[in-house]
């Protein structure tokens, strides 16, 4: 039996056997004890041919409805350009592993500086690490820094306008790990001031957690929230969506500790459900508490400025248990998906999705109240590019004509109760056909 | 050598992209002023034509599969097939939202439902969940499993997890994040667990044993069933790493080795690129009666053969935004399919095949400290000729010199100058042969001028990076680098 | 005005503009004669972001019916491996140019060679050059060669039974250079021996052009052709569809002077019309009358082995007018496309290819004649995997009704005549669908 | 270095790989055997690792625009944007047959017909053909629509070409093969045609006058007006050879300077890349009252607004298989839609901005043999020092030596030592600045270390091939290889 992925040809093998002094390959598998070798095939298909492969996922993909998406609630549908792929798709960055030998790995660790340098510029902190697998788990572990930044404590706050996907990971984190996870209350969209002062007081919390845009799009204000925590010498964390950061208030502006989200946002296709990537950055001093890779700059022996994984001894292959994490594979492509995408759009470019991401919202949620069929649900605080309609409508009615129409009608929050959000990426026409479709309703 | 980074190539009035225009009206302002930035974050502004160069460039001073041999031990660099990246990348999958209606997404389900039931068959579990991120994250996922499971049954006291000596640093890593304390079990003479220094350490306290095997020396743990008995009498569960899957698919099955949890590193065992570190997948199975414990939200198939998304209340709780790295799952159906039953007998024993070849070509130059077959890796600890002070860093290193990446190195801890070898099944015996070769060259090497070799790497793009400077001063910013 | 393709900022053009002493850089065109310039934008869409790219191919793409491709008539619908868009969009290979510079593209080089080797395998001949437009292009050069290489005598021959497309393009080569194109007529589907050696009696013949499988599909029997040929100082050309030479008597075999032909088969996505490859293979004694690149194997100075573009001085750019061809950009990338093909195939695959397609066309063709609608034209003479049906219904009518099935029935020939090839990609359930179709007629 | 060739790779037993079975009876017996191989041919047998190493590690033996700046004169080496190749990869074309009936490809057709349309507003034509395969290919069939007119005209006796002796070599050579006689005119010292030598050239035997404007020195062929009513006064036609049209784009048009017949190469203004040779494309127009000469099978636009694949009588003939290479015009079309108008207007400018700079910046090291202005591209004399013996060989040799593609060396004619720069728009002025600096670190070292420059390439992947002995004892396959 020949393979295509198998160079071993029948004479290769019986050379290669003679030299293990076995009589066949199943003789390599002599210690295995007899009755725990599977002794028949795996009830798997028959070998496909690529055609067969092709023609199984073409009929998969198919199978599926793509929809205009006026949906956010965490993940959005912002450009992808073309060069990505392109680059992503080097073998030499596609198919490395973990730079574990500098010598030859210049190119991920060089694409990771400039990585992590974006996304503390992105979210005004000092350090960035190498990547986390998404924005919920990044969250989960930015609570865990807290705890262990803050030794004895291990009580968490988040407030109830972090999406709820988040806080559904950080309280599956908090309650093996041990940690105390409180919310903090919502009130009228926006987290409650009062109940985050009230459940401060005690004293015994390691960490805050915010959102910004939070859930339901709005832009909180955290004025003196950071010095709040500080005070209590709580660690003051945000989850942000990446790309609105382009230009709203940072992390870094509101004196947080830790920045922690999902990257989506920066151009990477939704392509159902990823693969995405979650970033963290935090301020200088917390970065021996940080989870995952980072890399460093230094020299090499003929003075040429390199990089270099770094600060390795809080890692679990050095550290094992007593290791800040146990994260291991990242998502380092997808760390360079968006320094690509970055390094394209620039600062001038994440403005510009921003200012048009905006536009279309608020023209969009001014277009639907006319409707007279929905209200926007927290008319009182401002929103970049997603905002909650209570509607005259279920919105599951709603959001059936909409795939009718090719439209994905936004997130539904309750059964008269919507999330919309608008990019770059839906036209006019396709704001006029949303529009239309409530006027139907 | 092109190092240059993309900052540096930044000059205001350059940009590198359109974007469509909505003609709304602009309504940032509508924002207080006080929400927003006082300074735009600085990014580079460059044109379409410099990134590409950059990036370009920047990719030839890697090394990947695609470049050469790659016999880095506990990895599994196997060929990964361009189908599959082909399946991956198809434009119609790029816009579906996480959140659409399970009847927009029929196709998607689908394709998690199958490779769900495929892998279960794989690693013969009753059910898989594919949402965990990476290996780690699998492991962790696992743990909570077994967590959940115990409290389940009102069993509060079971706080430790039993680890090999050997075991991977996950293991412990991951233990300690599911809240676990973690205890070692030590390692006999022959690599496998010392079956009466784990006996006594079974007790109500126990709440998991985790085992890779064949373990990081490529040793088949033999004791298993004796192991698995042992473990489940204490009332404990024994986890099945997948780290070490590669050289067991289709000869021989975690689950009928008596392990009750186990995940899969679909970027090694099912072949799906490691991306310089990552996305990779660590799905997770369970023996029967374990499944309602996995982790929301679940991919399920109703009666009328329509697929769903599921969330429900005895999971575990949620590890995940969403459902996992898709893209990944999506190569790792299509390599299964593309090998099917007949291939897949075949990756594991061919692993094996390769493993054995090179340490026995090896073995009078190299100190092989466990004699016996080995599984798809083996371990030497270091040079057989202890006199010439070559290390095994140094021979890794030399191998850098002759385009190879170089095994893994320091571990597992056992020894002192481990060095780990796995070729996976899709290296040729002529690669093996030159590999094979260069191995002995540097043995000789070292033998007749150390100093080469000590030296080395000599070829290399970048040669000595300084890592005590790089953790003493962390610079880890363009930002901290231009004003360091 | 900045372009994302552009990296000139406005510094930059100001600073470049200082050291040319010139004011603006519609100065650097004051040689120009005023009224010869356009002052106006030429009347072209307005700048498109890459979604609006996107939006407007996916819409003509979409446009397109996509069909189960029973058609062959010189183009085939073949497996297609994944492996060889990675391979040829490596940047390296997609955005050099011609390898002029040997130093620096030895990549292109070696590929050449490769192909060359592969090809003239697979033609029994023992040079090839590096690739010309397309099967009729290059069958047109090697009919100018078969000219050049008799001096004095300007009468070629072709074969009916050769491709009607390839045929025009000869008709017209030969119109321009001052050929005499002669056909030998067709008998029941093959050439007809008779006039042939009737119209080579003259011995003013030049060459003769005859095809392999023929347009019919069938393979005729050349057996004495080339021994006429060459007693009349005449070159015997063949034109072959590549895949098929995998399995039939090759050109070489023939004793045929040149081969030319289409490479289309050999794995090549039909992409509606391309880009498709001419081969063109010869005796090595007419090397040097060949149009075209043509690869040459070397020693560098340090003793390597290494690949050098060779025998320049038959080409234009030295040679000029009296240059073999005007030939200069060749299909270079689609070398190589082949060349990943054969290597993935081997002799191996190609024979299974031919293997499979040769099963499923007998087979088809005698389920389609057991219908009692169709009948076979050509029932004496062996195909491999294409065939023409005489019909008792309208072609047309046939082909619609396929249409509306998924199904591209086949090439109409004639109101009553339809052609069709199979290959690997027609699954069983694929010609029963066809089968049916033809029983409702 | 890399070196191998695939068939060193290839053992019996290997495979790459695996073929859809339709489950029909074996059937090639029913063909005699006398009509079959004796002999399978010798490919290689290799299974998918092996063959996408080899070719991915061949690839870095090889130079690129995405590697770094590639001046090569005449040749137009510009960026090739990804999303053109993300248009010409849709896997929804790829099974589309040449001979799908035309309301089955409607979108294909559509786009044909888009980008003639386009092109024609560009080079101020009436009508494209986009059939022909490449530049040489676009010139025979220009000449070939000149002959048809002519002879539509039954005017037999134009056999003659006329083309400036700094034409491109497929000028004359496309005339041959099109059966015309190539009549040289002299160019005057300033580099254009010498119109006084052109006057008394153009009798009633002369078919055409082809040209180039501006001409492969980058002078614009300022007389061109009067040159156009010379030439049609003769009865003859103007055939423009659009290699160099990239610095007029948006700046002036072929047609409005009284050409009557041009061709575009797409694979260098429309920026579809090279390949190392090819796939072009050199599409064909045609001014008002030659449309009925283009060659067959024509696009067209039907009345009620469906396009057709058109046949007609008064076509000059076939000179393509089919419509032409697809996947080029797409890559085209996507290209100017994604410039613009706007885009399009900067494109000439900034081309000739960038020659200008480069010349400017170098004339006091090189010999500038034509003062004033240039267009995209110029040509120096070799070094200005001429003591030195440094060829401008070995300039471009040394060029290599600092990751630069040469430039297009002894072309034009006109001069020894020919050295023709063109650095296209999408070079930024650090690459030219880079640039500039090399070539005046090579003439430093000429005058200082000549030795250095004439052994020059040092650091390539080969050095200095044997030439002479390629071209004495031509070895063109692997077959003569291993019996060489």
């Amino acid at each position: 039996m020949i393979h295509r992925y198998f160079p071993h040809t029948g004479e290769d093998i019986d050379a290669m056997l003679a030299k293990c002094n076995v009589a066949s390959i199943d003789d390599l598998y002599s210690d295995v004890p007899r009755k725990l070798l599977l002794g028949r095939h795996l009830n798997l298909p028959d070998e496909m041919s690529e055609k067969e492969v092709r023609d199984f996922f073409d009929s998969l993909f198919d199978q599926n409805v793509n929809l205009t998406c006026f949906a956010g609630g965490g993940y959005y549908d912002h450009y992808a350009p073309a060069v990505i792929p392109a680059i992503i798709s080097r073998s030499e960055f596609l198919t490395a592993y973990t730079p574990y030998q500098p010598e030859i790995s210049q190119g991920t660790l060089q694409y990771i500086f400039e990585y992590q340098s974006m996304m503390s510029q992105l979210t005004g902190l000092e350090v960035s690490n190498a990547s986390m697998y998404d924005g919920a788990t990044a969250t989960a572990e930015a609570m865990i820094m807290s705890v262990a930044s803050a030794r004895k404590r291990n009580r968490v706050l988040v407030s109830a306008t972090v999406n709820p996907a988040v806080r559904d990971v950080m309280a599956t984190y908090a309650h093996y790990h041990g940690i105390v996870l409180d919310t903090i209350e919502e009130h009228d969209g926006v987290t409650s001031r009062d109940d985050f002062e009230t459940k401060m007081a005690a004293g015994d919390v390691a960490g805050v957690v915010v959102a910004s845009p939070n859930y339901y799009g709005i832009l909180e204000d955290y004025t003196g929230w950071a010095d709040t925590c500080h005070s209590k010498k709580s660690l003051f964390i945000m989850n942000c969506v990446a790309s609105a950061l382009g230009v709203i208030k940072s992390p870094g502006e509101w004196d947080a500790d830790i920045a922690a989200g999902d990257a989506q946002s920066l151009g990477m296709p939704l392509n159902y459900v990823g693969p995405y990537l979650g970033y963290l950055c935090a301020t200088k001093d917390l970065i021996r508490k940080m989870p995952g890779r980072i890399v460093g700059a230094t020299t090499d022996d003929a003075g040429r400025r390199v990089f270099v994984l770094t600060l390795q001894a809080r890692e679990q292959h050095i550290r094992r248990d007593k290791a800040t994490s146990n994260i291991c594979s990242n998502q380092g492509l997808m760390a360079l998906y968006v320094t690509v995408y970055m390094s394209l759009m620039g600062a001038s470019g994440l403005d510009e999705v921003n200012q048009i991401g905006c536009a279309g919202a608020h023209q969009l949620a001014d277009e639907l109240v006319k409707t007279g069929k929905v209200k926007l649900k927290y008319p009182e605080y401002p929103f970049l590019n997603e905002f909650v309609l209570t509607t005259d409508f279920d919105v599951d009615d709603f959001l059936a004509k909409g795939v009718d129409c090719g439209v994905l009608g936004g997130v539904k929050l309750g059964d008269r109760e919507l999330m919309i959000a608008v990019t770059e990426m839906q036209s006019r026409d396709d704001m006029t056909r949303l529009v239309d479709i409530v006027k139907q309703m | 050598y092109y190092g240059k980074l993309i900052f540096e190539l930044s000059r205001q009035g350059r940009k590198g992209y359109k974007l469509p225009d909505n003609g709304c009206t602009p309504s940032i302002d509508r924002i207080p002023a006080a929400l927003m930035r006082d300074k735009a974050p600085e990014l580079p502004d460059v044109d379409e034509p410099t990134v590409v160069r950059h990036y370009n460039n920047m990719s030839t001073n890697n090394f990947g599969v695609d470049t050469g041999f790659y016999p880095l031990g506990s990895c599994t660099m196997k060929y990964n097939p361009k189908i599959n990246e082909e399946i991956a990348a198809d434009r119609r999958m790029a816009r579906l939202h996480p959140l659409q209606p399970d009847y927009t997404v029929q196709g998607a389900l689908k394709l998690y439902y199958t490779l769900q039931s495929l892998l279960s068959e794989i690693g013969g579990m009753k059910e898989f969940t594919l949402n965990p991120y990476a290996g780690a994250h699998g492991e962790l996922t696992g743990l909570m499993v077994i967590r959940a499971y115990h409290e389940s049954r009102g069993d509060a006291k079971r706080v430790k997890v039993i680890v090999p000596d050997s075991a991977h640093g996950t293991n412990p890593a991951s233990a300690a994040v599911a809240g676990l304390k973690v205890v070692e079990v030590k390692s006999r003479p022959d690599g496998t667990v010392d079956v009466d220094d784990l006996r006594p350490l079974l007790d109500e306290t126990v709440a998991a044993v985790m085992m890779t095997n064949p373990n990081t020396l490529g040793i088949f743990e033999r004791n298993i069933p004796e192991i698995a008995r042992l473990v489940h009498d204490a009332g404990a569960l024994l986890y099945y790493d997948g780290a070490n899957l590669n050289p067991l698919v289709g000869v021989a099955r975690p689950g009928d080795m008596g392990f009750d949890v186990m995940h899969i590193n679909l970027h090694k065992t099912f072949s799906t690129p490691h991306g310089g570190g990552g996305p990779g997948a660590g799905p997770v199975g369970v023996r029967a009666g374990l499944e309602q414990f996995l982790p929301n939200p679940r991919v399920v198939k109703r009666d009328d053969g329509t697929f769903a998304v599921e969330h429900t209340d005895t999971a575990l709780g949620q590890v995940t935004g969403t459902l996992g790295n898709f893209a990944v799952s999506a190569r790792a159906l299509s390599y299964i399919l593309s090998l099917g039953h007949q291939g897949a007998a075949m990756v594991g024993r061919l692993a094996t095949l390769n493993a054995n070849y090179i340490k026995e070509s090896l073995r009078d130059l190299y100190l092989l400290p466990i004699d016996g077959v080995c599984k798809h890796e083996f371990v030497f600890d270091g040079l057989a000729d202890k006199s010439t002070g070559v290390t095994t860093l140094n021979v890794a290193k030399r191998l850098l010199d002759h385009g190879y990446h170089a095994p893994t190195i320091y571990f597992p801890l056992l020894f002192h100058e481990s060095l780990m070898i796995e070729p996976t099944e899709t290296e040729s015996k002529e690669t093996l042969d030159d590999f094979i070769a260069v191995m002995r060259d540097i043995a000789r090497e070292a033998a007749e001028t150390p100093e080469v070799v000590k030296g080395a790497p000599h070829n290399t793009p970048i040669t000595h990076p300084d890592d005590t400077q790089a953790a003493l001063h962390p610079v880890v910013t363009y930002t901290q680098l231009i004003n360091s």
